[in-house]
């Protein structure tokens, strides 16, 4: 019991610094993450570096506003991600909704149909703030508090429940 | 060509006199005609030059009861720039498709008819969709569609009951 | 007896696994510093494949998905055996060029082959792109170590470093040679002008963008470990072995850094720009080290 | 048992064969296997090194002989005509003519015998004839195009017969008879110009034969338009006819091979011989090239053939003990590869009805012992260690790099690598990939077909593990014809520069594999998950499961690398602008050449044979 527990915090402590991220830019947030990830920020000093693929990664980003015709994308990307993984809510949009509050086309908060285990304010956040702000994620990973790809996998008719009433009933599901 | 005299020209050779230019820039010009002359009058600036369609809009005239089509031309010949109007009645709108003049006209008429509602004769792909993913309003450009009801509605907001604490995930019914 | 070249056998393979991650690791602090970043720590590469093993999913596109990263992790690792690391040689006698040559296809034809068989269009692009890339790379390589063996009179590995204690590196008795075979060894690794194969953002990470989990920290170690055989061959060709691991490890570490500092300002070539590449320049300057050095061995 | 008895028994059985399979086919080709295994058997347990005749007339008789020389090549000709009849008792449900396709085959098997065994040129003329004429028959049963295809084939196949024959005739003229034995001792009265011709006669007549360029231009259409079961017999066996012929006109003419190890006569005596070294060169490069370029999964094969009919040819006319050893052990190599491929693609072409790559896919969920049987043999085809095909190659390198001849070695490393690419491409096309939604349904093959599939795939593992088994007699072939034999035991070989262990190189394989297996094992169990589940950049695909080859990237798989070539002549296209050039200028022979039916053909060789028979006899 306790070499599992022992082997439980060393898995968590290498996951957390070594971090891939889904290329997948939803929004205008995107434009952020090049000066975090070259010279004068550097990501990779904390272990994250860019990946292409989903099956690869570990963290999807949502950055920015998301239309309910790329949530459909994203939720889909988002299963065919490999636990543990982890959604990062990124500007005020994901939050709820942001400037875009009214749109007919883009949703307002992100938490109904993914699990998000890290939000970042602001419009857009700035790279410091998504530097500090991964810090935060690395911290939960390593207490083993970033737990919302369980959550997804306990309460998925919840979270199904939540995304067709967004998309409607011809929700594409993996499994 | 200058303007004036390119406006001369349409006047003079396309048959209906009552037509009136209306100038916007000096490269640029409007023009307001009726639906049943619009295959006819494109059909016509296509000959002499405007060979380029840049654009198919519309506009939702809620207080008049009418939708405005909007078909911008573009010659490089004559170095002008037309916008040609035609309004059509709100309830029941329809109008020619101008696909046999300009083939690409198929997906700006598409892209009208899936905001607007607008029909148009003669364009195959009427009522099908374009960007809209299973859509169940009215059309979305319409004046008398609500964005902020259907975000409300479609789109609902999680309420937080403690906000300060740490959140814990909790499936909220 | 067999007891002991299992021994050596797996401590050869844990000593790679132990060396060229670190290295590889350390790599990426290099490029990091050429780019005016501080770059992350060196073991991180171990964090990366111990995350990738450690995960708690991941998905098999079938058998073959399956079959296809052991035939390419264990054709690798079989093919350690067979290279001489400055004095320790796993089985003695067994370092054959043409079977370590052939040997190290096995890995690519399992990593084709389970790529192809999860059915994505992309991984086949991937493979299609690495196979037709290996048509250019090889040919330049194997001629001139053609000419070397036939200087030479060996094909044993063993037999070409034997040689070198005597007359001196290849290196200086062959430099064109040494140069064009440097550079195929950087196509052979997919490095930066040759990563087409790879190209992550034009074809999502090609043959690897189905792999997940496990299977991916297999096939990272299995580039790992491809990457000594390669690296290792060069040293071994070139630069004369070594007289004791140390050494050889040292040379070693010299070849793969300046690979990984050339490679990291350079941009990518199409596919068939870099088979072009290597059969103009590369085939004709292995063909030209060719008629100098059986000039010089005949006179 | 002697060889004439066991080509009579042959001849009986034919006859009889055809009668069962008029009354039920499947009874008709088991009764075929049968006979192959029973012949087989004879000749492995009763037959005797010794030579035999077979009177026709009271002063004519064919001369037989079973030796060292040719024992191998015996052995390998009924092998392969035992796994390809098994592979028929179920693989020729589908043909029109059964029992007139099994009479054939059992007359393609007599001319097997006769051709190998035979002690005297025009023996092995009448047999060579024998089968040309019977493969004709046989490719016109084939697919839509293959009257075509079997015209081009009897056109070329006559080219080298009117080669040989001519050749023959000369040597009759210069030493007054025809059997070996009589031209071995009187090999010293030829001169040399006229050694010269005759080698060169019967060289090309094998090249033909053998598919080498640029005399390759019957493969293609043959391979791809001929009945499956008999694709695989054709580059089995039929193609190598070309290279016994080779073989043994160098062991009368010793130019292509330092039979006495001297170096020095072999320069002096002639040029040729490097002549036809480097056309197996190009051979190989072209052959490489064209299969690289292919959709069709035959055609592709079929110019995979022309690749490796040029390894066989340099390997010959390379002129090492080594070489020949691995030119020897290379036509065995081609012919269990080319038919594990054969009988593989013939497999799929059973179920599906088609051979084009980019239609089928995702075949190996449906049929995976042919994926197995395909897997091995283009392993083994491209040379990849533990396998057979590793062996024959590392031979004919090992010659390459003890003489330093970089051309030839920089064109078989071309083809080997090359191989990867033309034989990975069905692989991932037919086999792997994504699988058409009408494919769905498909079974894996009936029994027969895969005993015949497995059989192939256990023969090609254990080869090479052991190679021994089948260096042995060649060991034994080399003493017998008076070359210095190559070193080899059960699993390891010899060369000048060092010593491969075959048994070494498959265990540590094995281990690494055993050892990947415990890692991947350790560690948590994969989903398995359907294969329309892909990274897409987050589209999702199952609607385009309707339209099967939108998702399967298998059309124009090497574009990138065909790109190259794109401005690059083809010699098929040549022969054809050289052939209407020569066609409209000769409007009246045209008619004889281009009738639709072959009946002016026919008149026109018979003609022939007749002037040729009235000037040598009047």
């Amino acid at each position: 019991m306790y070499t599992k527990k022992l082997m439980e915090k060393i898995k968590n402590i290498i996951r957390g610094h070594s971090l891939f991220m889904l290329h997948y830019c939803t929004g205008c947030g995107a434009i952020e993450l090049p000066p975090t990830m070259t010279s004068r920020f550097d990501m990779e000093r904390l272990g994250i570096a860019p990946m292409a693929t989903p099956r690869q990664a570990d963290i999807l980003l949502i950055t920015g506003y998301l239309s309910a015709k790329t949530l459909r994308r994203v939720i889909y990307t988002y299963e065919q991600m490999q636990s543990p993984k982890w959604v990062v809510g990124f500007g005020s949009c994901t939050i709820n909704g942001g400037i875009y509050y009214d749109s007919y086309s883009t949703i307002n908060e992100l938490d109904l149909y993914l699990p998000v285990d890290l939000y970042l304010a602001g419009c857009m956040p700035r790279p410091e703030a998504i530097i500090n702000g991964f810090e935060r994620l690395i911290e939960k990973i390593e207490n083993g508090d970033a737990d919302g790809w369980k959550h997804y996998k306990q309460n998925r008719e919840w979270y199904k429940k939540n995304q067709k009433q967004a998309l409607g009933d011809s929700l594409y599901t993996t499994r | 060509m200058e303007q004036k005299k390119v406006i001369e020209k349409i006047s003079n050779e396309y048959g209906i006199k009552k037509i009136k230019f209306k100038k916007i820039e000096n490269q640029q010009f409007k023009v307001k005609i009726n639906k049943k002359e619009i295959i006819n009058f494109l059909t016509y600036l296509k000959n002499i030059g405007f060979w380029q369609l840049s654009l198919i809009t519309a506009v939702d005239w809620i207080d008049n009861n009418q939708f405005e089509i909007v078909y911008n031309l573009v010659s490089w010949e004559l170095e002008q720039h037309i916008i040609v109007k035609t309004f059509i009645p709100r309830e029941n709108p329809r109008i020619t498709s101008i696909i046999n003049i300009w083939p690409v006209a198929k997906y700006y008429e598409w892209d009208v008819n899936e905001y607007f509602g607008v029909v148009f004769d003669g364009n195959p792909n009427n009522g099908k969709e374009l960007f809209l993913e299973n859509w169940d309003d009215k059309p979305p450009m319409r004046k008398d569609f609500d964005p902020l009801n259907y975000s409300k509605e479609k789109f609902p907001e999680k309420e937080y009951k403690n906000f300060r604490m740490k959140r814990k995930r909790e499936v909220i019914e | 007896m067999i007891l002991n070249i299992i021994f050596r056998g797996l401590i050869l393979i844990f000593g790679a696994f132990l060396f060229q991650v670190a290295l590889s690791g350390f790599s990426r602090k290099v490029v990091a510093r050429i780019q005016k970043r501080y770059g992350p720590v060196f073991w991180q590469n171990f964090r990366d494949i111990f995350k990738f093993l450690f995960k708690e999913t991941s998905i098999s596109h079938g058998f073959i998905f399956d079959f296809g990263v052991l035939m390419a992790f264990g054709g690798t690792m079989a093919t350690l055996i067979f290279l001489p690391y400055g004095s320790f040689e796993v089985i003695p006698g067994q370092t054959n060029f043409i079977v370590v040559i052939y040997l190290l296809a096995i890995g690519l034809l399992g990593m084709a082959m389970s790529a192809v068989g999860s059915a994505n269009p992309n991984a086949s692009i991937g493979i299609s792109r690495a196979l037709t890339q290996m048509l250019g790379y090889e040919l330049p390589f194997l001629i001139v170590v053609l000419v070397m063996m036939y200087i030479n009179k060996t094909s044993s590995i063993g037999g070409l470093v034997q040689s070198q204690i005597q007359n001196g590196w290849n290196l200086w008795s062959m430099p064109i040679g040494a140069g064009v075979s440097f550079v195929s060894v950087m196509g052979m690794l997919g490095k930066k002008p040759f990563d087409s194969p790879i190209a992550p953002a034009e074809i999502a990470s090609g043959p690897l963008v189905e792999y997940s989990g496990k299977y991916l920290g297999i096939l990272m170690l299995q580039h790992d470990f491809a990457t000594v055989i390669e690296v290792g061959l060069f040293v071994n060709l070139f630069l004369g072995g070594g007289s004791n691991i140390l050494i050889f490890a040292i040379k070693y570490i010299v070849v793969y850094i300046l690979m990984v500092i050339i490679s990291s300002f350079l941009p990518r070539f199409k596919v068939e720009e870099s088979v072009k590449f290597f059969w103009k320049w590369g085939l004709s300057l292995a063909f030209l080290q060719a008629v100098i050095s059986l000039g010089i061995y005949l006179i | 048992m002697t060889i004439s008895y066991l080509i009579i028994t042959a001849g009986i059985m034919s006859a009889i064969i055809y009668l069962v399979s008029k009354f039920n086919w499947k009874a008709g080709t088991i009764l075929q296997t049968l006979t192959f295994l029973i012949i087989g058997y004879f000749l492995y347990h009763n037959g005797d090194y010794s030579s035999s005749q077979l009177a026709i007339f009271n002063n004519i008789s064919l001369n037989f002989t079973y030796s060292y020389f040719n024992e191998i090549f015996l052995y390998l000709g009924i092998s392969v005509m035992i796994i390809v009849s098994l592979f028929s008792i179920d693989g020729i449900k589908n043909y029109q003519y059964k029992p007139v396709y099994n009479f054939l085959t059992t007359l393609i098997f007599m001319s097997i015998l006769g051709v190998f065994g035979a002690a005297d040129f025009i023996t092995l003329f009448i047999f060579w004839e024998l089968m040309t004429w019977v493969s004709f028959f046989l490719i016109s049963m084939g697919k839509k195009y293959s009257k075509k295809a079997a015209l081009l084939f009897l056109f070329m196949s006559m080219i080298a017969a009117y080669l040989m024959i001519t050749g023959i005739f000369l040597i009759d003229n210069a030493v007054g008879g025809i059997t070996f034995s009589n031209l071995i001792n009187n090999y010293g009265s030829i001169s040399y110009s006229l050694k010269f011709k005759i080698l060169m006669l019967f060289v090309l007549a094998g090249l033909i034969k053998g598919g080498v360029y640029p005399l390759h231009i019957w493969m293609r259409t043959s391979y791809s338009e001929s009945p499956d079961s008999f694709t695989s017999i054709l580059s089995g066996i039929l193609m190598k006819f070309g290279f016994y012929l080779i073989y043994l006109i160098g062991l009368f003419f010793p130019v292509a091979f330092i039979l006495k190890n001297n170096p020095s006569k072999l320069i002096s005596e002639l040029p040729s011989s490097t002549f036809f070294a480097y056309l197996a060169g190009i051979s190989i490069i072209i052959g490489t090239i064209a299969a690289i370029l292919q959709n069709d999964a035959k055609k592709l094969i079929a110019f995979s053939s022309v690749s490796h009919a040029g390894y066989i040819l340099l390997a010959f006319t390379y002129g090492t003990s080594m070489a020949f050893a691995g030119g020897v052990t290379h036509i065995l190599v081609h012919a269990l590869t080319a038919l594990g491929m054969f009988l593989s693609i013939g497999a799929v072409y059973f179920r599906t009805g088609t051979t084009k790559i980019d239609e089928l896919g995702g075949l190996i969920k449906n049929m995976p012992l042919t994926f197995t049987t395909y897997l091995v043999s283009i392993i083994s085809l491209a040379g990849i260690p533990p396998l057979f095909g590793f062996v024959s190659k590392w031979m004919i390198y090992q010659s390459l790099i003890i003489n330093g001849s970089y051309f030839l070695a920089f064109a078989a490393f071309f083809g080997s690598i090359g191989s990867f690419m033309y034989v990975f491409r069905p692989l991932a096309g037919v086999f792997l990939g994504q699988r058409p939604k009408k494919f769905e349904n498909v079974k894996e093959v009936p029994f027969f077909m895969k005993a015949g599939m497995l059989i192939v795939t256990i023969l090609t593992v254990l080869f090479g593990v052991l190679p021994g088994l089948v260096l042995k007699p060649i060991i034994s072939m080399q003493q017998s014809i008076g070359i210095e034999p190559i070193k080899a035991s059960l699993y390891r070989l010899f060369s000048g520069l060092t010593t491969l262990d075959m048994l070494v190189v498959f265990t540590v394989f094995g281990a690494g594999f055993i050892l990947a297996l415990i890692i991947f094992l350790l560690f948590a169990k994969p989903t398995r998950v359907k294969q329309h589940e892909q990274y897409t950049a987050g589209e999702i695909v199952p609607e385009l499961q309707t339209q099967p080859s939108i998702y399967h990237y298998a059309k124009n798989y090497y574009k990138p690398f065909s790109r190259i070539f794109d401005k690059f002549p083809s010699m098929e296209k040549l022969y054809k602008k050289g052939a209407e050039y020569l066609s409209s200028s000769f409007g009246v022979i045209e008619e004889f050449f281009y009738e639709e039916s072959i009946n002016g053909y026919i008149w026109l060789i018979s003609i022939t044979f007749l002037v040729i028979i009235a000037i040598r006899w009047f």
